[in-house]
């Protein structure tokens, strides 16, 4: 079987060349006379089109390739080799990145799609299109990177999207700060990254710094050495992944347009860092301690983001602490060593908040801007598709049984439960709850009672074609998902489990019947307390709640935002005022400038001793003299 | 026999010149521009002659009638050349400066000639009496020069000066040559670096104290610290082309001498090497130190004089009596005589009647009105300075790298530093120069032919003799 | 013709500066003259570049003795690294007399000189020749800086200068010890920088100099502590002027490192390149941060050259392949990227007269291009993979946790450090409401548009593409470091031989 | 007999030195360097005794003469000043400073 391809490299460049195109086209004509729309919009959408294709032939490429040798490469060049480093320009398709870019290219395809309609009127077109292409490029990078650190040229890429994104309405600052904040925080998590890379290279790259080269040579691999990189790798990921710390990007993130939310900080960017630690399996696998690690950080993440969920009042700020939390599922998937079960979780969950997202753009979008669920209400009549395909979206999030979410998250909780991680699995319980409750919450009170703001409910109107389209695509991927890796106990087969075995180092625990009843059961009962209490709460249509206590806490986010200002940003500010104004002056520059004075004053002085008076001249000759023989006298003895 | 007489036809040339030139002061016909050009032919003549002999060995002329009084070596060629080439640009810009001016009669070039002469007898000197009377030709001429302008208080106060302190330290040199001839039997130096092999240094007090105040007297004339202070009042008070001669020939002269002298014995040089050690550190330092206190330009010219008297005085602290050639100290007067007379060639005729320009801001923004003399002004200042491709930085390396030769690491650390100290001074004039609006027209400095000629000339100079290898 | 192409590189423009102070030419003529020659110089610098074989030891030498008694000869000759600083002259000086057209005569007069003095540092392959090039590339920025500069020009024209010539005068004491011992190791003179490679220097003297060496290359680079003459003479620099001395200028210093330093005074260079390693790293750390807190942006960008420069120097300090190669790399990248962002803000402070980032904003909604430009470059600078600041800087940290872990992890937050004052700059000048002074800005001209494409191309491409640049640089870094590792090497072979003598009279008994 | 000579010499010498650092008379200042001279040749003369030869002799005669060329010129220079300031003492000129 022939492993070396050529096709796998036209996967990123497609929508990079679109970008491209695109952006010159816009720096070209934006301050003359712009070009249709229409135009852009074809253009914007071949690219991830053809990806697309191109993905679906590598699917099929590898699927009919037997399961152990399922890989395929592509070397472009070489890209920088010095010494023992060698880096080539090389792409890698292998099961679990071919499922990433099956559905990476589809979802950005949809997307590309519905934005059409959505950003349909904005003076800035051409530029979002050239931005979402140049983003799939760089996500597709990531993808297919077939070595660390062409995975970190895409993994970068993104985060320079995203930062494009969310500051795509520029002249609003708090836009373009939420933007600086999102590629502030994930530097921090890039530079966890490239230290990880270093010291993997100084350990085992020398043979090849690529992942097939990587493991085969992992099991060299020091523990200590291990657990640096493990742990210095799960810092990137959280940085682009949102978890614990460094999780406070992503809800300002929702400052961009929100198809960009639902692309890149819902289905694709974000999943990047669980995408990561799969990739690093052959590592992770092998060091328990930064499994333990990576799971708790995910599943405290998903608890603390389910709290700030179910208190917000923007519907965007809602989806995006909900995905925070969906993320900190992934990763407690991936840290209990169920790699397939978390990459599973990325891909149904790249659905059905992909949905939720471009649902809630499509009610934002008839609310004209309106972002608050208080001013909505009763929009079920009105929007009917986009009712129905969220509240999919919504029962697949919320974990209900048959929809996708239910599935994937099941398969995650019975992992913990099954490899005795207890206590994540109590949590993770929990805040199934949690979830459901909030998620209800939302629909409840944008959807059904009365409307808050009749002005704008009279106003409001079903989206265009082209953006519930996709809508109701997603809603199938939203509803059909879950069945791809149906588990035994439900006479599944769990395909995409086996699917992506050759790729990931995994042991899949073999738990009794029993347990398997329980984490369902649990899950289910979770998903009915939750729904029925957002039901009593908000069912019949409620006012806008006045936080009291913890409510008003969490409302708050628990002020880690001001904590963070507080104790980073502006000492950070600080320190540099404090250097421009006063050390740089005087302690720096001090010295300097004080010899130079010093030096100066001194010759004023010096000029007393040239007194004019000849008698004086005469008398340092005669003092110097005196000293001079002094000397000899001593010399002479 | 005819190989001495050419050997000492420069000596002749200038001497006879200088006494056909008061010669002809009697005759009211001779303009002072006449007089100017023909010191200048007679330095001119001199200076190749003296170019053509240069070649060869050491040699002592007129052995039997002058008894071994002169000896003439490369060295004494070479340090001839620079006092000859000295009086030349002298003369050239004394011809625009004293158009500007009046107070100039014929004498005056007759003097330059005379003092010319005491300077190359003074180079050649190998015998303390001789030493005496040549320092003597060349001090009285040079006195007369400082007070050449009778209407002048300024002038009059620096002859005064110079005078009182400079006989003062003619007293010392006298009484050293008495003390050396009591300790030795003889002045000659042939002599007296025989006595002090046989017998050594130290052993003999009356020597030590006699070369002690002979030392005192040659630190005095190239103002060493601490006897500095006269320089910075005299060279303020002579006339422009005078204070580069003094600046120059004078030290050139003197410093061949000091040199001479010093090397007659190993022992004897290494007896002074401490005392020269920290003299040269001194020197530097508070030459700095004046300079950078200074607002009128001949003034900070005088103390950036100091300041290279600690460089040579480096040099001597490293020159080595056996195979002593003297080419380093000889290179680094060159290249600073160069500066020197090339930057008071400029204040010749930059400086206004009756030297109206004497501060660094009288010269603020002549780069714009006069850009020629200005860049000729930049590039003598940076050759002081030592910064490449002048000749005052191939100088400076010469310097320190003899210096770290010789062991003295310590010193050429302390070269360093002080012309890290320097730049300030000399940037100053180049800034106030170049980066200043100017305050006036400089149009009288416009039709003058000699002294820019002077200038130009020099400039080229300063960039040949960097490209002029030596042997260290 | 061809094997004295390096003289030519060197004494065209520095011939044609010179001629043109001379003559009373127009400022027309001399722009015009400026960027023939200098357009020469990169017609030449290309051909090197294809005619450079990937090797380790100089190429294109040329050699003429100039003062035989103590062995100083004019000798030129480039490797791998030099090469590409002298490269990065040749491609960028001539944008300069594209894109500002009101200078007169001495302005493009002392570009001229100052681009023939840099190629000359970069070629010398004799120490006092080097010297020489090295005070003479001074000059023109003196000229420059103190007629040309900004309003309070004259206090930082005196800074730079003073400061610079200390360090260069340092660096002549370390020189002239360097050619005085080996006088006394091998009985004759030389200064040639590859015969100094063999001499073995070692006491308190050889440390003394050593730092004669580094002070005058810390001044130049600059590296923390001595960079406070950087932000004055940037910010009151012309632009032009600003560009050569942090895209040329201050490399050069970073290159005479790895060519003076590193191979001669091994032994010392071993012992302190922790300490210049921390060095250039709180640099880094301290020039970034007080970046963020600059109200004038090119007093912004000046410190964030110097927190730049701190990286690159690091590279060097890191003394392994890696780090060294990257080093060299960075060295061009940070030229394209760093130098453009200053020509950048150069027409912009021609444009809205003033230099306040508070005075701007919203110019990216009138002037697309420049903002795109202006973005490449100030992602390169910030080190995006894809564009050519990621290679160097990813190679530098490599080779720094090699090196030491901490100063691995400290020299990585230069990932974070420069992206918080660049967004911060960029967000107030190109994004949010536009100010009166911005208003209306005009984009760049189809002349400025095009003479910047090639370069941003450049940056593109060496992000995409380093190879052909690597391994024109790796074997020379191979043969630096061989060389500082062979006076290592000797250093212990004399010990085990003491060793082995010892064991062998022992076994005799 | 050779020591009272050159005692004498000494203390004239230094007699000399204190006269030029004390008196402010520009008289009595190059009076005092006269001094100074003709205790070397005082010196010059004794030792040339000791020595027997005549070189000594010569030397003091030499020295006379320039001694008295610098008398003359010393003179014309005190006309001066006393024609600028009517006053011979040396503090009275110090335009040049600092």
């Amino acid at each position: 079987m022939e492993h070396n391809v050529t096709f796998l490299g036209y996967i990123p460049i497609l929508p990079l060349i679109g970008a491209a195109v695109l952006g010159l086209l816009h720096v070209g004509t934006c301050t003359r006379k712009p070009i249709h729309e229409k135009i852009y919009g074809v253009f914007a959408c071949i690219g991830p089109l053809l990806s697309f294709v191109l993905a679906l032939r590598v699917f099929f490429t590898l699927k009919g390739m037997p399961e152990e040798a399922r890989y395929l490469t592509q070397e472009a060049f070489t890209w920088f080799q010095v010494g023992d480093l060698n880096i080539s320009m090389g792409f890698l398709a292998d099961p679990l990145s071919s499922l990433m870019l099956l559905f990476v290219t589809l979802i950005g395809s949809l997307i590309h799609i519905y934005s059409i309609g959505y950003m349909s009127g904005d003076k800035n077109f051409g530029k979002f299109f050239a931005y979402l292409n140049l983003f799939l490029g760089s996500m597709l990078v990531l993808v297919l990177g077939d070595s660390p650190v062409v995975m970190f040229v895409g993994w970068e890429g993104v985060g320079l999207c995203s930062y494009l994104l969310i500051s795509f309405y520029c002249e609003d600052t708090d836009n373009v700060l939420a933007g600086n904040k999102a590629f502030i925080v994930n530097r921090i998590g890039d530079l966890g990254f490239v230290l990880g890379m270093g010291f993997l290279f100084w350990a085992i790259g020398a043979q090849g710094f690529d992942f097939m080269s990587l493991k085969a040579n992992a099991h060299v691999l020091a523990p200590g050495v291990a657990l640096t990189v493990c742990l210095l790798l799960f810092v990137g990921a959280t940085g682009k992944s949102a978890q614990i710390p460094l999780y406070v990007w992503l809800p300002d993130a929702m400052a961009g347009p929100t198809p960009v939310s639902a692309l890149i900080h819902a289905a694709t960017m974000v999943t990047a860092g669980v995408y990561m630690v799969a990739r690093f399996s052959f590592i992770y696998a092998h060091v328990p301690l930064a499994g333990e690690i990576v799971a708790w950080v995910g599943i405290l993440t998903a608890l603390l983001a389910a709290i700030f969920g179910m208190f917000q009042d923007d519907i965007k700020k809602v989806l995006a602490y909900s995905t925070v939390s969906q993320l900190g599922y992934m990763f407690a998937g991936v840290g209990v060593a169920a790699y397939s079960a978390g990459i599973f979780h990325v891909f149904t969950h790249a659905f059905f908040k992909a949905l939720l997202f471009l649902g809630a753009g499509a009610v934002i979008y008839a609310m004209h801007h309106e972002q608050n669920i208080w001013k909505m209400g009763g929009l079920k009549k009105k929007m009917p598709k986009t009712y129905i395909t969220m509240l999919i979206g919504a029962l697949a999030l919320a974990g209900c049984p048959p929809f996708a979410g239910f599935f994937s998250k099941d398969e995650i909780l019975f992992s913990a439960l099954a490899t005795g991680h207890y206590g994540i699995w109590i949590v993770g319980v929990l805040v199934a709850g949690m979830t459901a409750y909030y998620t209800f919450r939302m629909i409840f009170v944008v959807f059904h009672g009365e409307p808050r703001d009749q002005e704008a409910y009279d106003h409001a109107h079903e989206a265009p074609a082209v953006m519930t389209v996709p809508l109701i695509i997603l809603a199938v991927g939203a509803l059909c998902a879950g069945f791809l890796n149906l588990p035994a106990i439900f006479g599944g087969h769990q395909q995409v489990s086996h699917w992506l075995a050759p790729s990931l180092t995994e042991h899949h625990p073999h738990a009794s019947l029993f347990v398997e009843i329980i984490a369902i059961g649990a899950s289910v009962l979770a998903f009915v307390i939750g729904i029925r209490a957002a039901y009593k709460r908000f069912g019949a249509g409620a006012e806008e709640p006045q936080f009291q206590g913890f409510a008003k806490f969490a409302y708050h986010k628990f002020y880690v935002d001001e904590l963070y200002d507080a104790v980073f940003v502006q000492p950070y500010k600080r320190i540099g005022d404090a250097i421009r104004k006063t050390i740089e002056p005087s302690v720096t520059d001090g010295p300097v400038t004080l010899a130079a004075k010093v030096y100066m004053i001194a010759g004023a002085a010096f000029k007393v001793f040239q007194v004019g008076y000849v008698r004086v001249y005469a008398l340092y000759m005669i003092i110097g003299l005196s000293v001079m023989s002094l000397l000899l006298s001593q010399s002479l003895n | 026999m005819t190989n001495d007489f050419m050997l000492l036809m420069p000596l002749i040339i200038t001497g006879v010149g200088a006494i056909a030139l008061m010669l002809i002061a009697a005759y009211d016909k001779v303009t002072i521009e006449q007089a100017s050009m023909a010191s200048m032919g007679v330095f001119g003549l001199a200076f190749l002659v003296q170019l053509s002999n240069t070649i060869g060995t050491a040699v002592v002329p007129y052995d039997t009638v002058f008894n071994g009084m002169l000896v003439i070596s490369n060295f004494t060629k070479v340090a001839g050349l620079i006092i000859l080439a000295c009086g030349f640009f002298t003369s050239m810009s004394a011809h625009s400066y004293f158009k500007q001016n009046n107070f100039c009669t014929t004498e005056f070039y007759s003097l330059v000639a005379f003092s010319a002469c005491g300077m190359l007898l003074l180079t050649m000197s190998q015998e303390l009496i001789s030493v005496f009377i040549s320092l003597e030709i060349m001090s009285l001429a040079i006195y007369i020069l400082v007070g050449y302008d009778r209407q002048n208080k300024r002038a009059a106060e620096a002859v005064m000066k110079y005078l009182m302190l400079g006989a003062f330290a003619g007293a010392f040199l006298t009484m050293g040559t008495a003390l050396v001839y009591g300790g030795v039997g003889s002045t000659k130096f042939a002599l007296i670096g025989q006595a002090v092999a046989a017998n050594g240094f130290f052993t003999n007090p009356a020597l030590v104290c006699g070369a002690f105040f002979i030392l005192v007297a040659f630190l005095f004339k190239v103002a060493a610290f601490p006897f500095h202070a006269w320089v910075i009042d005299v060279y303020d008070g002579a006339a422009a082309p005078v204070t580069g001669y003094m600046a120059t020939g004078l030290k050139t002269a003197v410093f061949a001498v000091f040199a001479n002298f010093l090397v007659v014995d190993e022992t004897m040089r290494a007896g002074w090497v401490n005392y020269l050690f920290y003299l040269s550190i001194l020197t530097m330092f508070v030459g700095n130190l004046i300079a950078i206190g200074q607002t009128s330009l001949k003034r900070m010219l005088a103390a950036s004089g100091i300041v290279h008297t600690g460089y040579l005085l480096i040099a001597l602290v490293a020159v080595s009596s056996e195979h002593f050639s003297g080419s380093v100290i000889l290179y680094y007067l060159g290249a600073y005589s160069v500066g020197t007379l090339g930057i008071f060639a400029a204040l010749s005729y930059l400086g206004g009647a009756n030297e109206k320009r004497q501060t660094f801001d009288d010269f603020k923004g002549l780069a714009r009105v006069r850009p020629y003399s200005a860049a000729a002004i930049a590039i003598f200042l940076l050759s002081m300075a030592g910064i490449p491709p002048t000749a005052g930085f191939m100088g400076k390396l010469y310097i320190i790298t003899s210096a770290i030769s010789a062991g003295q690491v310590a010193l050429a650390v302390f070269g360093i530093i002080s012309s890290i100290l320097s730049m300030w001074y000399y940037l100053r004039l180049i800034i106030n120069m170049y980066f200043h609006e100017a305050v006036e027209g400089f149009e009288d400095t416009a039709d003058f032919k000699f002294a820019p000629a002077c200038t130009f000339i020099l400039v080229v100079c300063v960039f040949a003799i960097s490209l002029y290898p030596i042997a260290v | 013709m061809f094997e004295h192409v390096l003289s030519v590189m060197i004494f065209l423009p520095i011939v044609a500066g010179l001629v043109l102070l001379l003559t009373p030419a127009g400022k027309g003529i001399a722009r015009l003259t400026g960027g023939v020659i200098s357009f020469a110089g990169l017609v030449l610098g290309i051909d090197i570049f294809f005619k450079f074989k990937n090797q380790g030891p100089l190429q294109f030498v040329e050699n003429i003795p100039m003062i035989p008694s103590l062995g100083i000869n004019y000798s030129l000759g480039i490797d791998g690294i030099s090469l590409f600083i002298l490269l990065a002259g040749a491609v960028l000086l001539p944008m300069v007399y594209l894109l500002f057209t009101t200078k007169s005569k001495g302005y493009y007069a002392n570009l001229l000189i100052v681009q023939g003095a840099m190629a000359g540092a970069v070629c010398a392959a004799d120490m006092i020749l080097f010297y020489v090039f090295w005070e003479v590339m001074l000059l023109p920025v003196f000229f420059m800086l103190g007629l040309w500069g900004g309003e309070s020009r004259i206090p930082a024209t005196i800074k730079i200068t003073i400061y610079t010539i200390a360090g260069s005068l340092l660096m002549l004491l370390g020189i002239i010890y360097t050619g005085v011992s080996y006088h006394a190791q091998f009985g004759e003179w030389s200064f040639n920088i590859v015969q100094m490679t063999q001499l073995q220097m070692a006491g308190p003297v050889a440390v003394l100099a050593f730092f004669g060496f580094m002070i005058a290359f810390a001044i130049k680079i600059p590296l923390f502590p001595f960079h406070t003459w950087l932000p004055d003479a940037y910010t009151e620099a012309p632009t032009a002027t600003t560009f050569v001395l942090s895209a040329i200028m201050a490399k050069i210093g970073v290159y005479a490192v790895i060519r003076l330093v590193v191979p001669i005074f091994d032994g010392e260079f071993a012992r302190y390149a922790l300490l210049l390693a921390y060095s250039g790293v709180i640099g880094m750390m301290y020039c970034g941060i007080t970046a963020i807190a600059q109200k004038d942006f090119k007093r912004m960008f000046a410190f964030s050259s110097a927190s730049h420069m701190g990286v690159i120097a690091l590279g060097v300090f890191c003394m392994n392949l890696q780090a060294l190669t990257g080093s060299v790399f960075q060295i061009v990248a940070h030229a394209t990227s760093t130098g453009v962002l200053f020509l950048f803000a150069g027409i912009l402070e021609d444009r809205v007269k003033t230099r306040k980032i508070a005075d701007l904003g919203g110019i990216a909604y009138t002037a697309p291009v420049f903002a795109l430009f202006f973005a490449i470059a100030m992602l390169a600078s910030v080190g995006l993979p894809g564009t050519s600041g990621f290679i160097g800087e990813f190679l530098i940290i490599l080779g720094a946790i090699k090196f030491n872990v901490l100063i691995g992890v400290l020299a990585g937050t230069t990932l974070i450090i420069g992206v918080c004052y660049m967004l911060w700059m960029f967000q107030r000048v190109f994004f949010e409401k536009t100010k009166p002074a911005s208003e209306g800005f005009k984009d760049l001209t189809l002349t400025e548009g095009l003479t910047f494409l090639p370069v941003i191309l450049l940056i593109i491409f060496m992000g995409l593409y380093p190879q052909p640049f690597l391994e024109k640089i790796e074997p020379a870094a191979q043969l630096h470091l061989a060389a500082a590792d062979a006076g290592k090497t000797i250093a212990l072979a004399d010990n085990t031989h003491a060793l082995v003598q010892g064991s062998t009279v022992e076994t005799q008994k | 007999m050779i020591q009272s000579y050159l005692t004498v010499s000494v203390i004239l010498f230094c007699l000399g030195i204190v006269g030029v650092i004390s008196r402010r008379n520009v008289f009595t200042v190059f009076m005092s360097i006269e001094l100074m001279l003709n205790a070397a040749n005082l010196s010059f003369v004794a030792l040339a005794r000791l020595h027997e030869s005549m070189d000594g002799h010569v030397l003091a005669l030499m020295v006379m003469a320039v001694a008295a060329a610098e008398a003359a010129l010393a003179l014309a220079v005190v006309i001066l000043l006393h024609k600028h300031k009517g006053k011979l003492d040396t503090n009275v000129f110090s335009l040049l400073k600092g």
